[in-house]
């Protein structure tokens, strides 16, 4: 059975070749992401956990591969949502863009199925820079700065990430690792890459961004934490704030895409918040909330992808009145809010419920309401302007490739709200709550009440329409970067001088290292 | 059999003369003449690649070739020596120099023609070899001036009006440290009686516990002497305008190899005055490679240039070879070793790709930078990620070796440095490659001159190189921990 | 007065060699000041051989003789700074035809 | 820009001899002081003692048979090296060694030494021409 696992890997990868030379570029790749969406279902009926290791011939690193329940999940997501994004971009013509996205369907499915560290962190390199050139694929001047951001960010975690690996026994290494994580999970003080990648990348990347890239960052913690000892209490304020934090950025911003990043970023606050709790009840909120958050999220960036190739606006006041000319996109955006708010039939619901009964200090809870609600306010806004209101801007057709996704995507939601169980079968975990009957369905009616209160009295008081730029986290890593550039520059002209000098500079090293020496 | 070494230096050398001696009538018909030059050119590198050949098994399985030329005894006599270290070494210089070779073949048409550019090439090529084959201090500080000054005019065949400027600067800082080099070899002999490297290294030893500040002297001249040559932090001022100013298959060699031959010279000379005193010295050179290594970043940070900003790259990947080779630990050296080989292909790669954007684009402004062919691009980013240290590719390998090495001889702040200058190069890489994608109109319609398959081909073998060797590791390990044996570590 | 002998003298000559490559300001003096950095050098070389009353190796019966191995080394070392200091002029004659000024300041 | 009649008559008078001394320091330089390159030097100035003397004309010295001869010579050296090692001698090797004494005695020797005089001795020749090229050209 380990030639399944061989196989959904190395089909992608050698797709990817494969795009860059045949003829018909996007049926080789449904083909290979399809088929290794498949080779992936068949694994599931294996006897789980997995263990096996691949020898490369003259290389001393060796890939050990470890499947369980956790990591075979996610790479069901991983495969599903790259097979969709596929289906989703035929607006796109370029090679490199399919062999690219095949090419990083391999890197992460390899990245979920390494066992060691130093594995984990060569395809988790790898995957950046292929994502780099993903959301750099529009070519303008907004996108090319933001890709340079993402980078710098992005390798700078991983550097940590190989650093940890270095001071593996000391305890900064446990820390360096966690950093590392949090930069790559997009949390708090590090998710500025995130707010300027997604707008910049094609709606399919920046759906694959937020629905499966960010949550390698926090995967990697679970699987790796234990192998530095790390107890991870520290975390819970940083999840905390970027749940908070999340939401109210979200509240205010005007572009479509930077709405869902910044609600991203909450989500995942709500997910490390379960991670770092280990207890059996949030680890299964947390297994089931990572598949849901994948789902409604690229749902609702496929919706508002299909809005901005339809009337090319991005912006939110200027967009409205879409529900008649495209009924379908309306309705598959309805379920995406609807869910990602934790409304009862849907997906969102069982598993924000499951997570909420699992906290247990109060300001835990406090934070959980004050988020769940905040989501809701932040994304009846993002309905009602965009569909609901005046109809505004004229509508191009979306072509019907562009449309089924969508339709994929929101008949999932709805399934697993009423089926949880699907999904946790696999981990072992079991749905101990039974959410219907307790009193989960009150509580949540209280928040969505709570989000709308919120919304009407952000509109009324102007403070959701005018965005104030509130961006300090942002201008700080700017600031280090511009300092650190104004630096060498003092540096550079200091040390031009003319040959005398240069002599002199030789002489005096002589004599300082003689009697650096001698001493 | 070991009759062969001597051929390595000596074939060049004619090839050279041969060059020189064809350059001179002009009655002969003028491309017949460059014709001939070329196939004389080629064929004398070809033939230095077959001896390499022939002599490959000996080396790499481990003995060792030493030939004594005319007959007298090692103690009095030039010994050359050849054993898996130097070998290694020489293998990789001769492959670039004939990569770069083809690079220059359509790239310096005119400036072949008129002067004996390519005798001085070849007298390089002749010193190069040299250095990595003698056992005799002197006869090494021989090798490094013919190799010194064939670059020197080499540098000033672009005909710039900067490019004299940069060759004077240089040839008064190298003329310097080759004196001093001078005067550490007379103290050496003046102590142990011979020049040859293996009797040297017992009066070494000796001298160490008479007087060791004698040891120290010597020591200290060495390191200014090579650190020059290798360009550490204080002694680096020469290579920015040197290697950014020479036409591009110089500035490749330059940068890729004759800095490699000057490493080779400080590993051969510091592990001569004995394990002992070399372990209680290596702080020293540790702590000059981290201070190389971060300046060589900062500096590279904020150059327009886009041969500048390599240039100063190069500071920081030597600055990284350095602190290898100052940590001392077995593991530590042969990730040095292994980095010499690996950073001497990526960086020339990286000259030659940056030579035809340039070329291309007109321009050796970064932000105007312009994708020319799109092979050449692809090959410039799997460089530039090759030398960034990003997995796949051999950069990646022995620096995680290098700083896996640091952290377990306990100077994890050097580990630090290096990765956070990695990050660094990252940003000024990827500053390049953006420019690429960066939709610029042409201004008009220029014509983009065709990239000849002799100036692209090489480039893409070079890449090709560094996938493999990143794949397969175990290659360039091995050698490198056959090469450590042979220097005594 | 013992320690007065050709190496001191040799050392000395390299140090105000160094000295005035640091100080002076026009190139040609520059280079010159390299030159006498090498003839430092090579007198340093030479007087490292010298045995007291010994004779030069040269034909003839002779017991004490002086080492001839820097000698014959300081030949090279003869040659290798005549070149470079011819390389350097012709290097200062185009610097000067095309910057039109010696002076080490212009040149950054 | 001749020189005055006396300096000409007397380099017409000591030029030879010069090329004698020049040639006898290069053939005897393994028996007593001298050798290859110093013989060269003084060939060498001989022919700028010329220029000076009768003005900057190129004789049939010209500058292209001198550097011919220089790298020719050059070539032969690096062969007469090869030959030795042919002959299964080391590189370099002194391997016509006879009893005879002298000139001859040293077997390869003087050989070696006769081509690096005839390389020194063009080299200069060249190094001069291209200065007196450089000093003729117009401003």
């Amino acid at each position: 059975m380990d030639v399944f696992v061989i196989l959904a890997v190395v089909i992608p990868v050698l797709g990817s070749g494969a795009t860059l030379v045949l003829p018909h570029k996007r049926w080789t790749a449904l083909f290979c992401s399809g088929v290794s969406f498949g080779v992936l279902c068949r694994l599931i009926i294996e006897p789980l956990p997995l263990e096996f290791i691949i020898r490369l011939p003259m290389n001393p690193l060796h890939i050990g591969v470890f499947i369980d329940g956790f990591s075979l999940i996610f790479a069901l997501l991983l495969s599903f949502l790259f097979f969709l994004a596929v289906v989703y971009s035929s607006y796109i013509e370029a090679r490199r863009y399919y062999s690219l996205l095949l090419l990083d369907l391999g890197l992460l499915l390899l990245i979920v199925f390494s066992q060691e560290l130093l594995i984990f962190y060569v395809f988790l390199e790898m995957s950046t820079i292929v994502t780099y050139f993903l959301v750099i694929y529009n070519e303008t001047e907004e996108a090319v700065k933001a890709g340079f951001k993402y980078l710098i960010m992005n390798v700078g975690g991983a550097i940590l990430i190989l650093l940890a690996i270095l001071l593996k026994g000391s305890s900064l290494g446990a820390l360096l690792f966690v950093a590392g994580c949090l930069v790559k999970a997009g949390s708090f003080p590090v998710h500025v890459w995130l707010a300027d990648a997604h707008p910049a990348a094609p709606s399919a990347v920046s759906a694959l961004l937020s629905g499966a890239l960010v949550k390698v960052g926090v995967y990697s913690l679970f699987r790796f934490a234990p192998h530095f000892g790390a107890d991870l209490s520290w975390l819970i304020p940083v999840a905390l704030t970027s749940m908070v934090i999340g939401v109210f950025l979200a509240l205010v911003q005007s572009d479509v895409k930077r709405i869902l990043a910044y609600s991203t970023v909450s989500q995942l606050g709500i997910v490390l918040l379960g991670m770092v709790l280990q207890s059996d009840a949030s680890v299964s909120g947390v297994m089931l909330h990572f598949v849901n958050h994948g789902l409604f999220k690229a749902l609702l960036f496929l919706c508002m992808g299909c809005v901005i190739y339809a009337t090319g606006e991005r912006n939110i006041h200027h967009l409205g009145g879409l529900h008649s000319k495209m009924p379908v996109t309306a309705a598959a955006c309805l379920i995406g809010c609807l869910s990602i708010s934790g409304i009862p039939p849907f997906n969102g619901f069982v598993s924000k419920s499951i997570l909420f009964h699992a906290l247990e200090s109060p300001v835990m809870k406090a934070a959980f309401v004050i988020t769940s609600a905040g989501t809701v306010a932040s994304f009846t806004r993002l309905f009602r302007h965009t569909f609901l209101g005046k109809s505004g801007a004229k509508v191009k057709r979306i072509p019907r490739s562009m449309r089924l996704p969508l339709l994929l995507l929101s008949g999932l939601c709805i399934l697993l709200g009423f089926f949880p169980g699907i999904v946790l079968s696999l981990t072992g975990y079991t749905v101990e709550c039974d959410v219907w009957s307790s009193s989960a369905v009150p509580e949540v009616l209280l928040t969505a009440g709570l989000g709308i209160a919120f919304y009407f009295v952000g509109l009324k008081t102007k403070v959701i329409l005018e965005t104030p730029s509130f961006s300090i986290v942002d201008r700080f890593f700017c600031g280090c970067g511009k300092s650190i550039e104004y630096f060498s520059e003092l540096l550079d002209r200091w040390l031009t001088q003319d040959v005398n000098y240069y002599a002199a500079y030789m002489i005096l090293f002589l004599v300082f290292l003689f009697f650096l020496l001698s001493f | 059999m070991s009759g062969i070494l001597i051929l390595l230096v000596a074939v060049p050398l004619m090839t050279a003369f041969l060059l020189s001696v064809t350059a001179l009538p002009q009655k002969v018909p003028h491309t017949t003449l460059m014709k001939l030059r070329n196939v004389l050119s080629v064929s004398g590198m070809g033939v230095l690649c077959v001896i390499l050949a022939v002599c490959a098994p000996a080396a790499l399985s481990g003995h060792v070739l030493t030939y004594t030329v005319g007959g007298w005894s090692p103690f009095l006599g030039v010994a050359l020596r050849l054993d898996a270290f130097s070998f290694s070494l020489v293998v990789v210089s001769v492959l670039v120099c004939f990569l770069a070779l083809f690079y220059s073949i359509p790239h310096m048409g005119y400036m072949r023609r008129m002067g004996k550019y390519d005798a001085f090439y070849f007298l390089m090529v002749a010193g190069i070899v040299g250095v990595f084959l003698t056992r005799d201090i002197f006869n090494m500080y021989v090798f490094f001036e013919i190799l010194s000054i064939s670059v020197f005019v080499l540098i000033t065949a672009g005909e710039k009006k900067e490019s004299y400027k940069a060759s004077l600067k240089y040839l008064i800082l190298a003329s310097l440290s080759s004196a001093l080099f001078l005067f550490a070899v007379g103290i050496i002999y003046a102590s142990c009686g011979s020049l040859n490297m293996d009797y040297a290294a017992e009066g070494m030893k000796s001298m160490v516990e008479e007087n060791p500040e004698l040891m120290y002297v010597v020591f200290t001249l060495l390191l200014v002497s090579l650190g020059v040559k290798t360009s550490i932090v204080p002694l680096h001022f020469w290579l920015p305008d040197a290697h950014s100013i020479a036409p591009t298959p110089i500035s490749a060699i330059l940068s890729g190899i004759i800095l490699k031959v000057s490493i080779y010279a400080m590993v051969r000379l510091f592990l001569l005055c004995g394990w002992q005193f070399y372990s209680e010295v290596s702080p020293i050179i540790a702590y000059t490679g981290a201070a190389t290594v971060a300046v060589g970043t900062l500096l590279a940070l904020v150059q327009k240039d886009i041969k500048r900003m390599l240039a100063y790259s190069s500071i920081s990947q030597i600055g990284i070879i350095v602190t290898g080779i100052g940590i001392g630990t077995d593991l530590a050296l042969q990730g040095a070793l292994f980095h010499v080989v690996n950073h001497a292909l990526m960086k020339s790669g990286l000259f030659l790709c940056a030579g035809i954007i340039a070329g291309q684009s007109r321009t050796r402004e970064i932000s105007k930078l312009q994708m020319g062919a799109p092979g050449v691009a692809v090959s410039f980013v799997v460089l530039s990620l090759g030398i960034i240290g990003v997995p796949p590719l051999n950069g990646f390998v022995s620096k995680f070796i290098i700083c896996y090495g640091a952290v377990q001889a306990q100077y994890s702040g050097l580990a630090f440095i290096i990765l956070a200058a990695s990050v660094l190069s990252c940003g000024y890489y990827f500053r390049v490659i953006q420019a690429f994608f960066k939709k610029k109109k042409r201004r008009k319609k220029t014509p983009m001159y065709r990239v000849s398959r002799f100036m692209s081909f090489p480039v893409y073998i070079l890449a090709v190189l560094c996938v493999i060797l990143g794949l397969f590791p175990l290659i360039g390990l091995q050698i490198a921990d056959l090469a450590l044996k042979m220097v005594g570590g | 007065m013992t320690w007065v002998n050709g190496i001191t003298i040799g050392i000395v000559l390299v140090l105000i060699g160094f000295y005035g490559v640091m100080t002076r300001k026009n190139l040609i003096k520059i280079v010159l000041c390299i030159d006498i950095i090498f003839l430092g050098l090579i007198l340093f070389f030479v007087s490292i051989g010298y045995v007291e009353e010994g004779v030069a190796p040269v034909l003839g019966e002779f017991t004490l003789f002086v080492d001839p191995l820097p000698q014959t080394l300081m030949l090279t070392t003869v040659v290798v700074g005549l070149s470079t200091t011819a390389l350097a002029l012709a290097l200062i004659i185009k610097v000067y035809e095309k910057y039109k000024t010696l002076d080490v300041r212009e040149l950054k | 820009m001749e020189m005055s009649i006396i300096v000409r008559t007397t380099t017409r008078f000591l030029a030879p001899l010069m090329l004698l001394f020049g040639v006898y320091i290069i053939l005897t330089g393994h028996l007593n002081p001298g050798g290859g390159f110093q013989g060269g030097v003084i060939l060498g100035s001989v022919l700028l003692l010329f220029y000076l003397a009768f003005g900057l004309r190129e004789g049939r010295f010209s500058e292209n048979v001198a550097s011919l001869i220089e790298d020719v010579s050059a070539l032969l050296l690096v062969v007469v090296g090869l030959l030795g090692m042919l002959l299964g001698k080391a590189f370099f090797s002194t391997f016509l060694e006879n009893s005879f004494s002298g000139i001859f005695g040293a077997g390869v020797v003087p050989v070696i030494n006769t081509l690096i005089g005839l390389k020194v001795g063009t080299a200069f020749v060249v190094l001069f021409y291209t200065f007196f090229k450089y000093m003729r050209r117009e401003p």
